[in-house]
């Protein structure tokens, strides 16, 4: 008989992981998590497979998994394969030149990811940014939501195997790329915001441009419906598969869609609103099932509601003015340290900066969405058919690269 | 009942799309419009001017080898080098204009912003490409050269679903 | 200077090819003439215009065109020239390449993209050709502990119990391989083969992904052969007939579908499954199992292991156009052939002689053929189709689909059957002209 | 005499049958054993006994050749090459072997078999169809019967019992 | 150049003594069931020789239900090992003496 | 005249062959053509995601769907016998699917009670 070393549990990393907000009344309520989570003694009849790293249905990261016919014994993510270290590196940059390298993690949500970085740096140094750079800010977030959504979505497709919708959202994506492109002069990585504003205003002209093509993708994310959410294979399929329940998704710490889906109403644009977003009308979607049927539909109705909250923005926009305050070059900070958090296409995303006066930042800190959605993927999987897995970890809106930064 | 009409359903958007123009876009045939000659940075009010952030632009009179541009990229990507040129600018005593290297540019553009003499640009030139590394250095006299780029494909969106034309 | 093979070099690739050409020549002088020489003297040659065909003969007549045709025409009337060309794997493979080529474009079409653009100037036309050249010039690697005669062996079955199973399929009017009295059962017992090639290539790689494929696969299989069989058996009990070519005469007025499109629709689903397509591709599901038992196949192993499911896909499209659709009934479209051209051949250019397959392409046989390719290509449109909209099953969803809703239906159509032939609509004697 | 065809049949059939006991490996064994269920089909077909060969094809190499194969997979990979015999044995398995074959083949020899012949056309399989409802319908639901109970004893059979309801293993 | 029923009968012979040897010597629980197998199988080739010669139906009737009947034994019998090898993780019919139940 | 009838079943062997004979070749050409480069020992390694291989391929690998390969023994049994009695329909008097219908429904009994067992899968 062959033995294996027991791995640590990822019980460990849960208690690291700072906890959700709205988790503190409940946390004393919840009941225990279920046990028996670590990887077992290899007995004859468990297999264990490494869903990863090199593996179609794996992000950059490796699944350790063992199953037992057709059943998830246990399992054990194990991110870490994409570690660059942007928080230490950030710590020998300035303010500024912080900006190209913080938004590498999520390059196709990288307005979102810059955000709360952003928004720290300018309280720390002060500055009051301009009304019209906040409604640009607003538009270029929300924008960026949809293109992170929509590659998430693309790859949901073909994890389910349906590599129609793989191609269509990787397509429509494409609008708003053109969009951002017309908007930053670069297609992923934009380095768009900077504290004080955003680097150049927007286009002659743009406003028409990104109505038109906002109202087209609006009726192409719409036409999904037919052959993905409403298909009833994909229903039979993600129904009732990875069941995260109201108290286990708070206790878990979980975030953004995989808590909404749950049942949670949390958004932080609507809780906590930052820029201009207590001047739009933010509305959230919360389904109660908690399955990954629930947590696969939220994000696609959230584009729908970025798609209000860019039309709206776009008319209460102020037609001139400034975008940008003019810095001092190496802008330095006092003795301060600061916490601000966005929603990202992930969810909460926290940037905890400390400043001990110099140009660089003493700390920066980042509190990803994927890292906490991560967390809850043993429990869900245990127990479920191996077929289920892509089905269930991706819907937990994850990506490796911002988990590991 | 409900199965089978979401069958029907699905396999009818299928068909459906059958009849929808195609949205790719076939590149080497057709290239995209831009905004603009590229990302340009005004120092006086310090904003910039919208605009793809493609290759760079250096313009040799008036360039003053300040290394400002060299400083703003060496948290960034490393990639600005300031090198010796044989011409003699009166502004610039040094004689010393950037030279850069595509293989480790981010496009950025935080060097532009960094230039406040108005010598910096970037333009819409996105085509970059060489057999070697060294090919990808770029000389202040390569720099100077305004590129050509054809536009002639943007979005179009009609009744039979968006395509590139 | 290229940067992905650093060590190739022109002259070492000429020489390797003339190598083997050298090989290849040596090798057909040394062993191929003398047993084609051993061969001539035991077999008895055939009689062609009144003369023995000898060897020496037929050497004599290859340069003369108008005497090699009647050796042609007669090859053309053997067993060989079925298997080899028309009815048989020429045919067949010419469909399965065309399905590929057309599965990539629909699916691109659907997708709202191009699909394969460059190769061949005209739509990516020689896309499949660059793939096969492709697949022939990687190299085939074996996993160290693999079972190597059976890993080696597996996709070689895999492609000749695919082609077994075209030859029983009936394509015109007396054009078939083999016709066979029981065509339906011989069917069932090629398809069983499948599921052993399967579970034994997935065994002799040794390694974990294809293993589970391969159990999958297994299952599947195996699970809708039952299914299979029985919606199957409406048609047989209507008809009284096992064989094949009876069965598609049998629909001269009216397809068997009219009457039973609960079997059709089921048929058409486990057929879906025994050819692991989208809805039910379990065995190669990519995000779970890397590509299920094909996981270890390389170069053109795989190659051929894609042959021998497009193969299988057009032998399950026009077996479900022989039984439930009509086969190669139709209206006549062909116009019919002028007088002179039967009796005296065409004048083909400086050498006359008469085209000698006329007598045997009749305008029943290509008439006939006409209508069960068009059928053929719409039923692999409607195999092919689903592959854009459905995303994968689960396998326990599937193994319960087969067995609990799939069995029950194909019940259904045999009452259906049985109560249409006991209320006297159908079969001899019946209300309706068969 | 005997065809060329039926020679090559019976040498694989019988060369497969004694190759399926003694290899070494059991899932080489079993493809042998294929080979011969595969022969006799192939004999069925000379006799002219199509719906029989063919059913042999479908039944025995399609499903209970499959269902051996599995089974010699579940088994652990140092039991599949495994041979456990002693020699003794052997021998005395290899003399009752003989003993049998010749004393058999002597008396069916002897027997006046060999002058049968028959120019009657074989039956044809519908008569077999008929027989099942007609003549031998009781033997029709008795085989419903053992299929019935046979499946039912299986499955009874092989299910972990040691299984609780909780899904956890006891021993 | 026509088959006998002479020969039949003696290719039906030898698999018939293969399996035999086979049942006697061979302690493996699957090679048994092979043996077994390759008996059943000359029994068919018997049953269907014979309604060949003498023409009649029943002949090939009795082989189909001797081949179903072995596909039952076969399910029995494999279940049989399935339990046999969890309980003793062998396949060694020398180990099975305790099998009861 | 005995085995005349098996002259028929020669087309499907001689397909059979036919493919066999013409599809080894392709390998066989393909391992001339094609390089060979045996110095990696790790390329020959099976796939385990880039991990190092652990643990045996092929292990005592029961899913939990055993019990369907049970039953498609004892049913495929029963699927193939219908067809002896299908095909010879138009002969029988009405009379003669009494039988039948009673096989039929022993086999849906016995077909009931496997699906009930194999459908409670955590016994499995």
């Amino acid at each position: 008989m062959i033995t294996t070393a027991t791995t640590d549990t990822p019980t460990a990393t849960t208690a690291a992981a700072p906890p959700a907000p709205a988790a503190a009344a409940a946390a004393s309520a919840a009941p225990e998590l279920p046990p028996g989570l670590a990887l077992q003694k290899v007995d004859e009849r468990i297999m264990t497979l490494n869903v990863g790293p090199q593996h179609p249905g794996s992000g950059h990261m490796r699944i350790i998994v063992q199953i037992d016919g057709d059943h998830i014994v246990a399992c054990d993510p194990d991110p870490g394969y994409v570690h660059r270290g942007e928080e230490k590196m950030a710590e020998y940059r300035n303010y500024i030149t912080n900006i190209p390298h913080l938004e590498r993690p999520v390059i196709h949500d990288s307005c979102n990811i810059l955000y709360p970085y952003v928004l720290g740096v300018e309280e720390l140094l002060g500055i009051e940014t301009p009304e019209r750079a906040k409604y640009v800010r607003v538009i270029a977030a929300e924008l960026n939501r949809c293109i992170y959504t929509m590659y998430w979505l693309a790859i949901y497709g073909i994890f389910l195997g349906h590599s129609t919708m793989f191609m269509w959202p990787a397509g429509d994506r494409e609008l708003l790329i053109d969009l951002m492109e017309k908007m930053t002069g670069a297609r992923v990585t934009h380095a768009h915001f900077v504290p004080g504003g955003v680097r150049n205003d927007l286009p002659p002209n743009f406003e028409d441009v990104c109505l038109r093509q906002v109202n087209y993708f609006e009726k192409r994310i719409k036409e999904y419906a037919d052959i993905f959410y409403d298909n009833p294979i994909l229903i039979s399929r993600t129904r009732e598969t990875g069941v995260l329940s109201r108290q286990d998704a708070i206790r878990l710490g979980t975030t953004g869609s995989v808590l909404r889906a749950s049942g949670v109403d949390y958004d932080v644009r609507k809780k906590e609103p930052y820029d201009v977003y207590d001047e739009l009308d933010v509305n959230t979607n919360v389904m109660t099932a908690g399955d990954s049927y629930a947590r696969s539909r939220v994000p696609w109705l959230d584009m729908m509601e970025s798609c209000n909250i860019i039309r709206s923005a776009l008319e209460k926009i102020p037609k001139s003015g400034s975008v940008r305050v003019k810095l001092k070059p190496n802008p330095k900070g006092g003795n301060d340290t600061v916490y601000k958090r966005v929603e990202s296409g992930r969810g909460a995303l926290g940037c905890y900066i400390v400043s001990d006066g110099k140009p660089e930042p003493y700390r920066v800190k980042m509190s990803v969405g994927s890292f906490r959605n991560l967390i809850a993927l043993p429990y869900l999987l245990k127990g479920e058919k191996l077929g289920n897995m892509p089905a269930v970890y991706w819907s937990l809106n994850y990506w490796p690269v911002e988990a590991d930064r | 009942m409900k199965t089978a009409t979401g069958i029907i359903r699905a396999l009818n958007s299928g068909v459906k799309h059958l009849a929808v123009k195609r949205f790719t876009l076939r590149y080497p045939e057709e290239k995209l419009e831009f905004v603009g000659d590229g990302y340009q940075f005004d120092p006086s009010t310090g904003v910039g001017i919208a605009g793809l952030k493609g290759r760079h632009m250096l313009f040799h009179d008036h360039c003053t080898g300040c290394q400002l541009c060299s400083i703003a990229c060496e948290g960034v990507a490393e990639a600005i080098g300031m090198v010796k040129v044989p011409e003699e600018q009166k502004q610039n005593k040094k004689s010393i204009m950037p030279q850069i290297d595509y293989g480790k540019c981010v496009f950025c553009g935080l060097c532009v912003d960094a230039c406040p003499f108005y010598a910096l640009y970037m333009t819409n030139d996105y085509e970059l490409s060489s057999f070697s590394k060294e090919g990808l250095i770029y000389t202040p006299a390569q720099l100077a050269v305004k590129p050509y780029v054809r536009q002639d494909s943007s979005i179009q969106i009609t009744e039979r679903g968006a395509t590139h034309g | 200077m290229s940067v992905i093979a650093p060590d190739f070099r022109l002259s070492g690739f000429i020489r390797s090819i003339l190598d083997n050409a050298f090989w290849a020549l040596l090798l057909a002088n040394l062993v191929g003439i003398p047993a084609i020489m051993m061969v001539l003297f035991y077999i008895e040659m055939p009689v062609i215009n009144g003369e023995l065909l000898t060897p020496f003969l037929a050497f004599t007549w290859l340069a003369d065109p108008s005497r090699i045709l009647p050796i042609v025409h007669a090859f053309m009337a053997t067993d060989l020239f079925r298997v080899m060309a028309f009815p048989g794997f020429g045919f067949a493979a010419l469909i399965a390449a065309g399905t590929i080529f057309v599965e990539r474009k629909l699916l691109a079409k659907l997708q709202l993209r191009v699909g394969p653009f460059y190769c061949g100037k005209i739509e990516g036309i020689l896309q499949l050709m660059g793939d096969g050249l492709k697949l022939i010039s990687k190299e085939i690697i074996i996993p160290a502990k693999a079972d190597k005669p059976i890993f080696w062996v597996a996709p070689v079955i895999f492609v000749a119990t695919a082609a077994a199973f075209v030859a029983l399929i009936p394509v015109a009017p007396g054009w078939v391989v083999a016709d066979v009295d029981l065509g339906l059962i011989a069917v069932f017992a090629v398809i069983g083969f499948f599921p052993i090639i399967t579970i034994l290539s997935a065994w002799s790689a040794n390694s974990k992904f294809p293993f589970i494929g391969g159990i999958r696969a297994l299952f599947q299989m195996v699970s809708f052969e039952i299914p299979l069989i029985l919606s199957l058996l409406g048609v047989v009990i209507l008809t009284g007939t096992l064989n094949l070519s009876e069965i598609a005469a049998s629909q001269s007025v009216f397809p068997w579908i009219i009457f039973l499109p609960v079997g059709a629709v089921v048929f058409f689903t486990t057929m879906l499954a025994e050819l692991e397509r989208i809805p039910f591709d379990l065995p190669e599901a990519e995000s779970e199992i890397v590509a299920g038992w094909l996981t270890e196949f390389s170069g053109m192993m795989y190659g051929l292991v894609q042959l021998g499911t497009y193969l299988k896909l057009y032998a399950f499209a026009a077996l479900f156009v022989v039984l439930f659709l009509g086969g190669w009934h139709g209206p006549m479209v062909v116009p019919p052939f002028p007088e002179e051209i039967l009796t005296e051949g065409i004048v083909m250019g400086p050498v006359t002689a008469k085209i000698p397959g006329l007598p045997l392409f009749t305008q029943e046989m290509l008439n006939g053929t006409l209508w069960f390719v068009l059928k053929t290509v719409g039923v692999i449109f409607f195999i092919l189709l689903p592959r854009g909209v459905f995303p994968r099953i689960r396998i326990d969803m599937l193994l319960n689909l087969g067995w609990s809703k799939l069995i029950g239906l194909a019940f259904v159509n045999i009452f259906i059957a049985l109560g249409l032939l006991y209320a006297g609509v159908l079969g001899p004697g019946g209300m309706l002209p068969q | 005499m005997a065809d060329p065809v039926f020679v090559v049949l019976a040498v694989v059939t019988v060369g497969s049958a004694i190759a399926a006991l003694e290899l070494r490996s059991l899932v080489y064994g079993s493809i042998a054993l294929m080979g011969t269920l595969g022969g006799i089909a192939g004999f069925f077909l000379l006799l002219d006994a199509t719906f029989v060969a063919l059913f042999q094809l479908a039944v025995y190499v399609g499903s209970i050749a499959v269902l051996i194969l599995f089974t010699v997979m579940l088994v652990k990979r140092e039991l599949i090459f495994k041979k456990i015999e002693d020699k003794r044995r052997k021998f005395a398995g290899v003399a009752l072997m003989l003993v049998t074959m010749v004393a058999l083949g002597a008396i069916f020899i002897d027997s006046g078999i060999k002058d049968i012949t028959t120019d009657e056309p074989p039956v044809d399989f519908r008569e077999i169809g008929s027989d099942f409802v007609t003549y031998y319908w009781p033997a029709l639901i008795l085989m419903g019967l053992i299929l019935a109970g046979s499946v039912t004893g299986a499955l009874v059979l092989a299910r972990r019992e040691d299984i609780e309801e909780n899904g956890q293993r006891t021993s | 150049m026509v088959n006998e029923l002479v020969d039949f009968t003696l290719v039906s012979i030898a698999l018939l003594g293969i399996g035999i040897y086979g049942l006697a010597v061979k302690r493996n629980f699957i090679r048994m069931l092979f043996a077994i197998e390759i008996i059943i199988n000359a029994a068919n080739l018997n049953l269907v020789a014979f309604g060949r010669f003498i023409p009649e139906s029943g002949g090939q009737t009795l082989a189909l239900f001797s081949i179903a009947i072995a596909a039952a034994e076969v399910a029995v019998g494999l279940s049989l090992i399935i339990v046999a090898y969890r309980m003793y993780q062998n396949v060694d019919v020398a180990d099975f003496r305790s099998l009861r139940g | 005249m005995v085995g005349e009838l098996a002259g028929n079943y020669s087309a499907v062997v001689l397909m059979f062959g036919f493919a066999a004979a013409a599809m080894a070749p392709a390998l066989f050409v393909s391992r001339m053509v094609s390089p060979r480069k045996r110095s990696n020992p790790v390329k020959f390694l099976p796939m385990e995601c880039g991990q190092v291989p652990s643990g045996e391929g092929r292990t005592h690998f029961m899913m939990q769907y055993y019990p369907y390969i049970l039953m498609f023994v004892v049913f495929d049994v029963m699927a193939i016998f219908l067809y002896a009695w299908g095909s010879s329909l138009f002969e029988l008097p009405k009379s003669a699917t009494l039988p039948m219908i009673g096989f039929l429904g022993i086999m849906f009994g016995a077909m009931a009670f496997a699906l009930y067992q194999s459908g409670r899968r955590r016994i499995w």
